[in-house]
């Protein structure tokens, strides 16, 4: 079998902004997808077309735009189920993004009104990240922890920008609730051993989750394959509109789950003095659901999937060695992340040294049109870790070129030349 | 919509004549069921005799058209089958709603039960049509226990 | 100063699918806003041109796309803070519906991590609601009585579909902790007198919440003088996107309530066993928000404002008298809610005697296009406390016409024909 | 952006060439602010004489240019003028860069200060530039408590 292919340059004319001309005839190179992706015309259209001629609210109306709305807003549900190879369509719960997926399961925690021991949580029990997580899979867990007294513990990152995962027999025990680590790092690119986490989770008698962010967007992902509990992602990453998310989870376990935020929708019954619930995914979708958002995130697998998760996946595999190549050569620049292609997806932190990031990324803007992402990237302590307040993160799609790698190489020269 | 009415002749026709309505003995089984999103109800009883044949269904209820419809051409269906032949019915029937208007259902074995097909695009309504047939399958259940 | 007015056709104008033709010459009459309502073109091609030339990542982004973008989300945050009369921009909090926004404040209570002792709660504590809620207004009170013990109560409702405020006193006590009603009622179409609640609530030492939904779009209501405490209202009934609501609260309850969803853009600084908090609104926006719903909200503001909220509602003060008066005149028709002009919205819900309203809703769809909605409209309890499983509901918006009201007329004439 | 650059001339100026860097005696307050969101810190010391005379501001630290520069431009800024009137551009300074970018700021009082107009547009690099200011004004409530 060949390697699968894709063709940028048709794929760029689906995404008006590329072509976008800045004031003082920069061009716009967008290297930021890792933060948020474009949007093509493909996924603006079916949005646009939805809310003008076809939109109304889904599931309770009866009528033919209410038929119409729903049918649109189930059809994403078996498409993203497809996408990412759910069991069940049933397992695929909409939610504003992959922070709220992930306080959804950890607030399922702990819950005095849950009854399924393994979401029981209190002191002595513990919960188990890593220290390359984004803000977005430490907050709820600590949260969670101050909530119960239950202990939040973490793996360590090496100097590679690996999981570390020598002491993993003492770290994850049977005193271990919950695992939930990034499957890629959003910082250093680093795609995580899902495998060897998930066999110390089953031995320990642990739930495992996964924050698919990062990888759900750039690598065919199949939950069902991966093993694993919850799956977390979020549709603006993935050339989907913003105010959608998706939490994957078995069904068995969102069957055991306590309900999150209680509404409309979330229902089968409702007095005065008490409810019952709707089956998943239902009964986590309290409230209008973000509709037009999740038809969007449907035309956005669409339109992925017709271009190939795997042509994507190898596109970017060379950008990613293109990339790694040509900054080599910039003296003084440090890599934050692992230097090879060896498990790693094409998002390149680094830093400059003697020169902020803030203002590395500012030039970058300011005279070449170049958008990186400069900061901790919603992941502080992974800098703390290595010593450092800040990176510059480029981060490439499949709309990306090398030729805007080497813009961006040629930004980094002028902007050690600025800060001379 | 006008092609896909959920309001076809027959099933107004059943709603305005249901057949077989009203609670008969002797039964094997009763049960009562309620859909509580919208307040339908239905209490309904199967009577087995030889071999496995259904010799009655019998049911009251109340609610809206497409729920006391549907258990009218229930109990069309079932007489004179067995309760095993009903089963494959009902789960065709099933099929077809719960498949958001995108299933071929297979006419042959539905029947006038076809017409529901228009239910399915409207989840709030799968319930309706779904009420009377869950409370037969159930009550074929107790009545061979 | 004579009454504002509005030109109903050509507000038409600007909902393209109100001219839309159903299958078998049926014109769309859309009688179904109080679910969610249509969006103008305005709306739609704000979002549209943003996604297609502007977007990015908000708050974190430091480059064009990304100033352009979070230009663009604050001043949405700056256009509802005016629409509603926040004495602060830093108080309108983006959530992704009513629906959370309740969720929000519920959660906010009770956390054995918050510490203002007006938001500790267990047993003995007394929330207060109503018999006339939404689900949304009721289940996330439920589900806080649950985790901690306190007691849920409620005021009922009167035959004439007001809330009884005869036992106030009762109710609303020193145990009372807060107490929160629906501004309009979604199935009544009642408003509430919130001065009367307030002034109690006050006397008890009670926090007062306002579910808005049905409010904010239709009247002109400015969150200071009512003088509350949280108000909750949602982007698609105010001809704004799905996917977006807000929370408006006093900011003194924001800076005292502890975080509810944890993630980035909601924090000022993260260690792996610790965290500080952004102030509001951030704290509570967790993760990505939705950008283009912001700014698609932001544009229905400046849209509604453009019409005029008092030519708004007024136009809906004379459909509703018109509905009223020829709703009255339907043989075996029975109003549920109050029957004159007094203290009421443009909603209006009725039974028709012998025919369940799935029906009526139905052949209304089928024959007519005229779009109303059936079922119990997420307030199951107001039903039950009426004796009836379901009604029929006909809400009226801006672009609504008395012609549209004679059509529905006309409809259930014909309902009563087939079902005689 | 070319127009709004952030990195106008004089910001790069003052970030190579700062104006009174260095943390000297003697001083009536210091005080050490970090900006937690991005590492940025800064020890900063006042020296007030007669009158409410700014006698000198000296200050060491860390960061982007932004904050850098920010520390120069209100080093300069403050010398020779009364508390009382470095509060008023202080304020104002704040006002600019809270503004977004929709406000008009008053250049006679700002002088060198309004080239931070462009930062106002990054919510992320506004506390960069107002670090060392904040700073200040902390020193100065210190100093005269
Ligand atoms: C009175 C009332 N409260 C709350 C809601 C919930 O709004 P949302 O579905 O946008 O969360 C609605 C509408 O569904 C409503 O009418
Ligand atoms: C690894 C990772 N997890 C979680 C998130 C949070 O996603 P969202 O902001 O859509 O909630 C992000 C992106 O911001 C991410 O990169």
């Amino acid at each position: 079998m060949s390697l699968p292919t894709l063709d940028v340059e048709r794929i760029r004319k689906d995404f008006p902004v590329l072509s976008r001309e800045l004031p003082g005839d920069r061009p716009l190179i967008y290297l930021d997808s890792g933060n948020s992706s474009q949007k093509p015309l493909q996924v603006i259209e079916t949005m646009r077309d939805h809310m003008t001629m076809h939109y109304s609210n889904v599931g309770r109306a009866m009528h033919v735009l209410g038929a119409e709305s729903t049918e649109a807003f189930e059809d994403a549900r078996d498409k993203i189920a497809a996408f990412i190879g759910a069991p069940s369509r049933d397992e695929v719960v909409f939610t504003k993004n992959a922070s709220e997926a992930l306080n959804l399961v950890a607030y399922a925690f702990g819950n005095p009104a849950g009854e399924d021991p393994r979401f029981r949580l209190g002191p002595g029990d513990e919960i188990v990240i890593s220290e390359m997580e984004h803000h977005s899979n430490i907050v709820p867990w600590q949260l969670l922890a101050q909530r119960t007294g239950a202990t939040l513990r973490w793996f360590p990152v090496t100097d590679e920008g690996r999981l570390d995962l020598s002491g993993i027999d003492d770290l994850v025990t049977e005193r271990t609730k919950i695992v939930s680590i990034a499957h890629q790092s959003n910082v250093l690119g680093t795609v995580n051993p899902v495998a060897e986490v998930l066999a110390r989770a089953r031995q320990a008698g642990a739930l495992l989750m996964l924050d698919a962010s990062q990888s759900v967007p750039h690598h065919p992902v199949d939950v069902a394959a991966l093993g694993v509990d919850f799956v977390a992602f979020t549709g603006h990453k993935m050339a989907g509109p913003s105010g959608i998310g998706v939490l994957w989870a078995r069904g068995e376990l969102l069957a055991a789950m306590p309900p999150f935020l209680g509404g409309g929708e979330m229902i089968e019954a409702v007095w005065m003095d008490r409810s019952t619930y709707a089956p998943a995914p239902h009964k986590f979708e309290a409230g209008t659901p973000p509709i037009v958002e999740a038809i969007g995130l449907g035309a956005a697998v669409d339109y992925l999937t017709a271009v190939g998760m795997d042509a994507i996946e190898a596109h970017e595999r060379e950008l990613t060695a293109y990339a790694l190549g040509a900054l080599a050569e910039l003296p003084s620049l440090r890599l934050i992340g692992p230097g090879t292609l060896d498990q790693r997806g094409a998002t390149v932190s680094f830093t400059l040294e003697g020169i902020h990031p803030h203002d590395v990324g500012q030039i970058l803007d300011d005279v070449f049109g170049v958008a990186v992402r400069v900061g901790h990237h919603c992941a502080r302590p992974l800098h703390l870790r290595f010593g450092i307040p800040a990176t510059t993160r480029a981060s490439f799609y499949l709309y990306n070129t090398t030729g805007e790698i080497d813009a961006l190489v040629r930004g980094l020269h002028h902007v050690q030349k600025v800060f001379a | 919509m006008i092609a896909e009415s959920m309001y076809q002749e027959l099933i107004l026709e059943h709603y305005k004549h249901p057949q077989g309505r009203g609670l008969r003995e002797p039964y094997d089984a009763e049960v009562h069921h309620v859909n509580p999103t919208c307040g339908d109800e239905i209490t309904l009883r199967v009577k087995l005799g030889d071999g496995g044949k259904v010799e009655d269904v019998s049911y009251d209820g109340q609610g809206c058209s497409i729920s006391q419809a549907a258990a009218s051409v229930l109990h069309e269906l079932t007489s004179g089958s067995t309760a095993e032949e009903t089963l494959v019915v009902v789960d065709e029937f099933t099929r077809l709603l719960q498949g958001r208007g995108k299933i071929e259902p297979d006419e042959d074995l539905l029947g006038d039960a076809v017409a529901f097909a228009g239910v399915a695009k409207f989840p709030a309504r799968v319930k309706c049509a779904l009420l009377a047939w869950m409370a037969y399958k159930d009550a074929l259940v107790r009545s061979s226990a």
